[in-house]
């Protein structure tokens, strides 16, 4: 399967989102520039984390008006399965993809550390290499990551099944609204997610709960 | 030229984690009786013209696409 | 406010600008007549101890420097080591002592902004960074605060940016009540043949501007940074500067792709000083003269004089000798990463440095004097007064060890520093192996199969002030300790060196002494200091700070996955203590 | 009770990186003619008691304290 990663001025964890789908899929990814409007013909789109625009503003809100994301937009609906993680999750969300708002964490505080998610859906492009109910370690490095949305919004995504991943063991680390780590969109191929399944993939990261996560989008078998 | 002022602020029932953080380090540090604090945005911009009614009406619409994040947010338009 | 430049050179404004009588008179030997009020400024820029080193170099020199991996000493943005298969590592640490204590966030964030330049100016992709924090009693009024600035900047900074923090200390004393120390150190690999220096080369060749634009922060910085503090403070505020991680990463990538293309002859950040400090040190590096118009330089505010503009400290700024004929292609990359690109200048062969402004000349000084020649000093010093071994029995035996090791391990000082580093980002960049918490950082080399590199930090204040040679001593033990624990060979280091007034014989004795000891450790272990940074004046009110020599080191380890770890313990093993 | 808003703006010739990206995002979205963008953030509080003087004078110490840096900010406080 092929793959691509957006590049937008301000998004560090690219090199980490390449390293990752290279060494998943044996194949590296094409980079995509934020001004360009024709998009590669690929199977998954992936937005990497980081500060696009130093998150001046509100996070991810200026990368989501940039010319690339209505060619990912058009590219979605055509049933292209996209990745957000971090500042790519909150881009999505800017940019109308994804339901919800991420919030600065309730601490106030940036936080890296490693915590617990639960699968809650594993019916997904993104998850059926996991099992439901599945606690999985995944490291998060952000400052704005507590989601939030209305209490109608938060129904709608919990009763359709769109929460893919919440953070678990009493481990939420920024005072997300249920807890909620990861969503989904209504029709299934856009997944936005605040902790970093692309830092834990090998035995130098010293585990590697995140590679399924990306061998469910490659549709490659999840391997060591 | 034309200034204005941008303010933008969380609608009602969104959840402000600054802003219960202020109320929370407020008390601590002494001040009672403040209740209800909510942080939001202002942008001073400069329009250039001085057609106030367009200037205006632009300015609404870069509230719309970029300044607000109208999932979450009100803004307000005031012209000088 | 704006200061023009016709403005009347009395002894207030000479002493105002840090230079004392004998310096002035130096000033009008060497270029016989009265310095404009912009050469004023230039001169105090250059001349201050910041920029001059000129109470410390005497010392410095001293120091090993050299070692057969050692690539580039100090004197560059950053020291250079080899690490083998063409692989270099390039590190240095620097202090933003003064502006943390002013305004802690941006104090400490432009701290970390200014050495990451430092290393990528070289060439180098930053992998990792460190940051020694002191702060004064945990109870004084002001240090929750500015803690939590501290903190809050450096992650602010170097997260945004994107490079791992690793390590780093975070200790208090009330001695440092009212001047902390921010430190910050940072580590980039670059190819042995892809090294950029700032020595400029060949005449008549472009002086390009890159980065962000001009405006009035800082003005004055660099004096600032070498005054002591006292109760007028305050009124030095205006002079904060602001970071701009956002445009420090565009500036990262747009310098590597740009160095990529043969267009650099040369290249320095605009640090302390900006404008100055950096065309000055280029021309002077390669015996040329450098001709600045100021009208080139992008501004953000208006009607800057040109001493403004000299001695702007605006960050995520640099400064470069250009290859003519790639004029085009360089530009076109720093308008891609939405960055200014300016042709503000020319090298000349005439040694001089000359700014125009306006149509008029606003400045023309010997480069050579200004940089190489500044004033140098053997300051009088004396053998500090070292403290006794404490008798053991001054100390009354715990009634019950269990509570005074959980007190011990409770203190402010020894405690988790976990509550710090969960605010940097430890992780970014994938090649984390060690995180925070151990006895160094460690990061495997992208791109190579096994190889790593291991980071740490030390110093223990209360030891130097005891006896400033040994604690000298001890603290390079210690970094170099902390590498080997690692399994990792220590290659080399950088050093920090935070005293007080070196007018002082006693600070000054601290000093000396403090080096010679860490030179002597240094030869030793043969662990070269390849780059470096004094701090001094850091007095509040006359009474200085501990001496805080930090030292920071790196280490190279072959195979990774023999790597030593602190948590490798099981139930059963058994402990060894080594050493004496 | 007192409603107030405070409006925290940076001082001049402080450099503002959020304005400047605010700025070149808007010219891209085709928004021409706007300068000069600097982003300030406001607060909305609510004081007990009904005496102006009071909560205004109250309301300083806060911004002094906590709301504002004033290394790098200005403030204003409107009583409603
Ligand atoms: N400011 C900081 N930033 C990052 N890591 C830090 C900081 N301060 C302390 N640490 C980490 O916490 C651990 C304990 O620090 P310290 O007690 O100084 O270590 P040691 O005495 O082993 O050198 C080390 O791994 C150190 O790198």
């Amino acid at each position: 399967m092929k793959s691509a990663v957006v590049q937008l001025p301000g998004l560090n964890r690219d090199r980490d989102m390449i390293a990752a789908l290279t060494k998943i899929s044996g194949q590296a990814p094409v980079t995509v520039w934020q001004t360009e409007t024709e998009l590669p013909d690929v199977d998954l789109i992936v937005i990497p984390g980081g500060f696009s625009y130093g998150d001046y503003l509100r996070c991810g809100a200026i990368a989501a008006r940039m010319p690339v994301m209505q060619a990912i937009k058009a590219k979605a609906d055509q049933g292209v399965k996209v990745l957000g993680v971090c500042n790519g999750f909150q881009i999505l969300l800017e940019a109308g993809l994804l339901p919800g708002a991420l919030m600065r964490n309730a601490s106030l505080k940036f936080v890296c550390k490693e915590i617990k998610l639960e699968v809650v859906n594993a019916e997904t492009d993104f998850s059926r290499a996991y099992e439901k109910g599945q606690i999985l370690r995944c490291p998060v490095a952000h400052h704005d990551g507590n989601y939030f949305a209305d209490a109608e919004t938060l129904q709608l995504i919990e009763d359709n099944g769109q929460v893919v991943f919440r953070y678990a063991d009493g481990t939420n680390p920024n005072g997300s609204i249920n807890d909620i780590a990861g969503v989904i969109n209504e029709k299934g191929n856009v997944l936005g997610l605040m902790p970093h399944p692309e830092n834990l993939i090998e035995a130098a990261h010293g585990g590697n709960d995140g590679r399924a996560l990306f061998a469910s989008a490659l549709d490659v078998i999840a391997a060591a | 030229m034309i200034k204005a002022r941008v303010t933008v602020t969380l609608k009602n029932g969104v959840l402000d984690p600054q802003g219960k953080a202020i109320e929370g380090a407020l008390s601590s540090l002494g001040f009672n009786g403040i209740g209800h604090v909510r942080q939001g945005k202002v942008f001073d911009l400069e329009v250039e013209g001085d057609d106030k009614a367009k200037a205006e009406a632009e300015l609404k619409d870069m509230c719309e696409k970029l300044l607000a994040n109208t999932v979450i947010e009100n803004y307000t338009i005031a012209i000088d | 406010m704006t200061i023009p430049n016709s403005i009347a050179i009395t002894p207030e404004l000479v002493a105002s600008h840090g230079l004392k009588p004998d310096e002035y008179q130096r000033i009008l030997d060497l270029i016989g007549r009265e310095p404009s009020f912009t050469e004023l400024g230039i001169f105090s820029a250059m001349w201050n101890e910041h920029c001059s080193y000129k109470s410390s170099k005497r010392w410095l020199r001293t120091l090993p420097t050299t070692g057969a991996r050692v690539i580039q000493g100090p004197g560059e943005n950053a020291g250079v080591v080899d690490i083998d298969d063409g692989d270099v590592v390039v590190f240095k640490m620097e202090s933003h002592n003064h502006p943390s204590y002013i305004e802690p966030y941006q104090g400490a964030a432009t701290g970390v902004g200014g050495i990451l330049r430092d290393v990528f100016t070289m060439g180098a992709r930053p992998i990792a960074a460190m940051n020694a924090l002191r702060f004064g009693a945990p109870d004084h009024p002001k240090t929750r605060h500015l803690v939590s600035g501290v903190v809050a900047g450096v992650g602010g900074y170097g997260n945004s940016f994107g490079v791992p923090t690793v390590g780093g200390e975070v200790e208090f004393d009330e001695r440092y009540n009212g001047n902390i120390l921010v430190n910050a150190f940072a580590a980039g690999i670059a190819k042995s043949d892809g090294i950029f220096l700032s020595e400029a080369k060949g005449v008549g060749l472009p002086v390009v501007y890159l980065g962000a634009k001009t405006g009035r922060d800082g003005v004055g910085g660099a004096t600032m940074a070498s005054a002591e503090f006292d109760e007028q403070i305050e009124e030095k505020r205006p002079t904060v500067q602001v970071g701009d991680p956002f445009t420090e990463k565009c500036l990262l990538e747009a310098c590597l792709e740009l160095m990529a293309t043969g267009a650099v002859i040369a290249i320095q950040d605009m640090g302390a000083a900006g404008l100055t400090c950096s065309a000055v040190e280029m021309g002077a590096k390669g015996g040329l003269g450098i001709e600045l118009d100021l009208d080139k330089v992008p501004v953000r505010e208006e009607q800057m004089t040109a001493y403004e503009m000299m001695l702007s400290e605006s960050q995520e700024r640099m400064l470069m000798v250009l290859e003519p004929s790639k004029e085009e292609a360089a530009k076109a990359i720093f308008v891609k990463w939405g960055l200014d690109f300016a042709i503000v200048g020319k090298t000349t062969d005439d040694l001089r440095f000359r700014v125009l402004h306006q149509g008029s000349e606003v400045a023309n000084l010997p480069i050579k004097e200004l940089g190489d020649e500044a004033p140098e000093y053997d300051r009088p010093w004396r053998e500090a007064d070292k403290r006794g071994a404490l008798p053991a029995n001054l100390v009354a035996e715990p009634e019950n060890y269990g509570d005074a090791l959980l007190q011990l391990v409770g203190s402010a000082n020894q405690s988790s520093r976990r509550w710090v580093y969960e605010q940097y980002d430890t992780l970014i960049q994938g090649n984390s192996l060690q995180l925070p918490g151990g006895d160094a950082g460690v990061v495997r080399v992208d791109g190579h199969p096994s190889k790593a590199l291991a980071f740490s930090s030390d110093v223990t204040p209360r030891y130097v002030e005891a006896d400033p040679y040994e604690g000298g001593k001890q603290a390079v033990a210690e970094c170099w300790r902390n590498i080997t624990a690692t399994g990792a060979e220590p290659l080399a280091s950088t050093d920090n060196l935070n005293f007080g007034n070196p007018e002082k014989p006693e600070i000054m004795g601290q000093l000396v002494q403090a080096i010679q000891g860490i030179g002597e450790a240094c030869a030793a272990l043969d662990f070269p200091i390849v780059s470096g940074n004094v701090s001094l004046y850091n007095e509040t009110n006359g009474v200085a700070i501990l001496p805080t020599p930090t030292i920071a080191g790196v280490g190279l380890l072959h195979d990774w996955s023999r790597m030593a770890r602190i948590g490798g313990a099981n139930e059963g093993d058994v402990v060894l203590l080594i050493g004496i």
